[in-house]
């Protein structure tokens, strides 16, 4: 298994933890799942904690990207938190660094949905 | 110096299954010929994103197509060349996915990736047909400051 | 069977440096098509002594001679072939490392050690020179009793 | 490093650490050089700790061998200690169970040279 995905609630808030890889094929299949079981449950309010991935190829970052924009389309938001450094130096080559809402602690993430 | 001009060639058929093994493969070479975790990581990447560009985009998964990729360990630096036998593109007639309008595209960075993590890349049509990507990345480690300094270069910013 | 008759194929110049590459790509394969760790173990042992004959025996360490490993993966087995570009030999002409009087020979036991950890090995001459030494392992697991028994079962005794 | 020696001594006897793989090539090397200084200074009185050996293929098995000669030429003798389940296995495949001197604690070991 390439990615792990352990889904959490804190109030109204979901917590995907994401451990391993995020890549062409399985990871990213996984995560458009998790997310899509979240949204079709009505739980539009997510938070991507990406402290356990360390390898995001351009197909899993299209993933996040993707998933972001469904759930900006519900009416929702889709946040990340913890990105590892490698993680954020993709995020920064790909301009995506400022698309996205990234928190490092999860308290100030929960509290950016009130 | 023992591996200058060596080869390793790997072949694998049109799976997506089968890019651990090439990256796995990657990884294994550029520990043995001394690049750090950082080139290494950068590196394992671009050759993903070439091989999975010609299993995809290339060979359209036709599993009687095979993905070529071939290492060469030259004294200064390591080339990968990926060869598929697809119907080729044009790399330079494409979105550029740092374009804001295209910043929220599904698709579209492997080439950014590839371009991004290695000193160069270049695409040609085979003459046999298909695309060929040769990638190199310097053996000779750039500068090191710190920690912050060093994944800096690495990723090529 | 997603992976059925699927092909990996590896090909190395002769140097004994690059051996570890082809086993680390068994074992990798082995994993994938789901061995247990004993039988990695052995096809990993086994595939490296051909291919250190197919670089010491066949290509004479040759840097232009590759050695060329082909894994293809079938639905009840996992086939390797190792070919050199050497002189080739008469496996049924050599001298039995388990004759007491050849007990403390310093070598000579390779072809002994594949013959043991594999389902099948045959060594044939290729059509256009060398040697082309093929060898299987069945996938589906042997019986399994107890540790001991297993073991047992996977070097074939 | 595939193969990692350590030396030590208990009175007159040599006791030789090994962890890794002894394979053709550099694992075998150094057990060769590492016998050949012992036995050029004088000490023949060898014990093989191989309790953190992984893997020897044949060449290691056949160094084995070769080392077990020499020191025996010399009027000394190489013993085994130690020996993992597979090395184990591929003594007995050689059939070299019965021509080495093996032992499975240390202390043993030691006394079977006074
Ligand atoms: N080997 C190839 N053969 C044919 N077309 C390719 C190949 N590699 C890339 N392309 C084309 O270039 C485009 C951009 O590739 P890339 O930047 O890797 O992004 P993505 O793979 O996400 O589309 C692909 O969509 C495809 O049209
Ligand atoms: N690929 C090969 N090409 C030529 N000769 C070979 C090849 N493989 C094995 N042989 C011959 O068979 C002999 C026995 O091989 P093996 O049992 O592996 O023991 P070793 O390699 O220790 O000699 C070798 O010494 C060599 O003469």
């Amino acid at each position: 298994m390439q990615l792990e995905i352990r889904e959490r609630a804190v109030g109204d808030v979901a917590i995907l933890d994401l451990t391993g890889k995020i890549t062409i094929g399985e990871g990213s299949v996984q995560l458009r799942d998790s997310v899509g079981s979240l949204l079709d449950a009505g739980r539009n309010r997510i938070i991507l904690n990406l402290g356990g991935v360390t390898y995001v190829d351009s197909s899993g970052i299209g993933e996040l990207v993707s998933r972001f924009t469904t759930t900006k389309n519900t009416g929702g938001r889709l946040k990340l938190l913890n990105l590892p450094k490698k993680i954020k130096d993709l995020l920064m080559i790909t301009k995506l660094l400022t698309v996205f809402e990234i928190y490092e602690d999860e308290s100030t993430a929960l509290e950016s949905f009130q | 110096m023992m591996l200058a001009e060596n080869v390793v060639e790997l072949t694998i058929t049109s799976q997506l299954e089968f890019i651990d093994l090439v990256t796995t493969l990657t990884d294994n070479i550029s520990g043995m010929i001394g690049f750090d975790e950082d080139a290494s990581y950068w590196v394992n990447m671009a050759v993903r994103e070439s091989v999975a560009n010609a299993v995809e985009h290339g060979n359209k998964y036709d599993p009687q197509k095979s993905v070529d990729i071939r290492y060469t360990v030259g004294p200064d630096e390591l080339k990968v060349t990926v060869r598929d036998y697809g119907e080729g593109f044009d790399p330079s007639d494409l979105p550029d996915p740092l374009d804001p309008q295209n910043l929220l595209n599904p698709a579209g960075r492997g080439i950014l990736y590839m371009r991004t993590f290695m000193d160069s890349v270049e695409w040609q049509r085979h003459p046999e047909g298909g695309m060929l990507v040769s990638m190199s990345k310097r053996r000779t480690p750039p500068k090191q400051n710190d920690e912050g300094e060093r994944t800096h270069d690495a990723v090529g910013n």
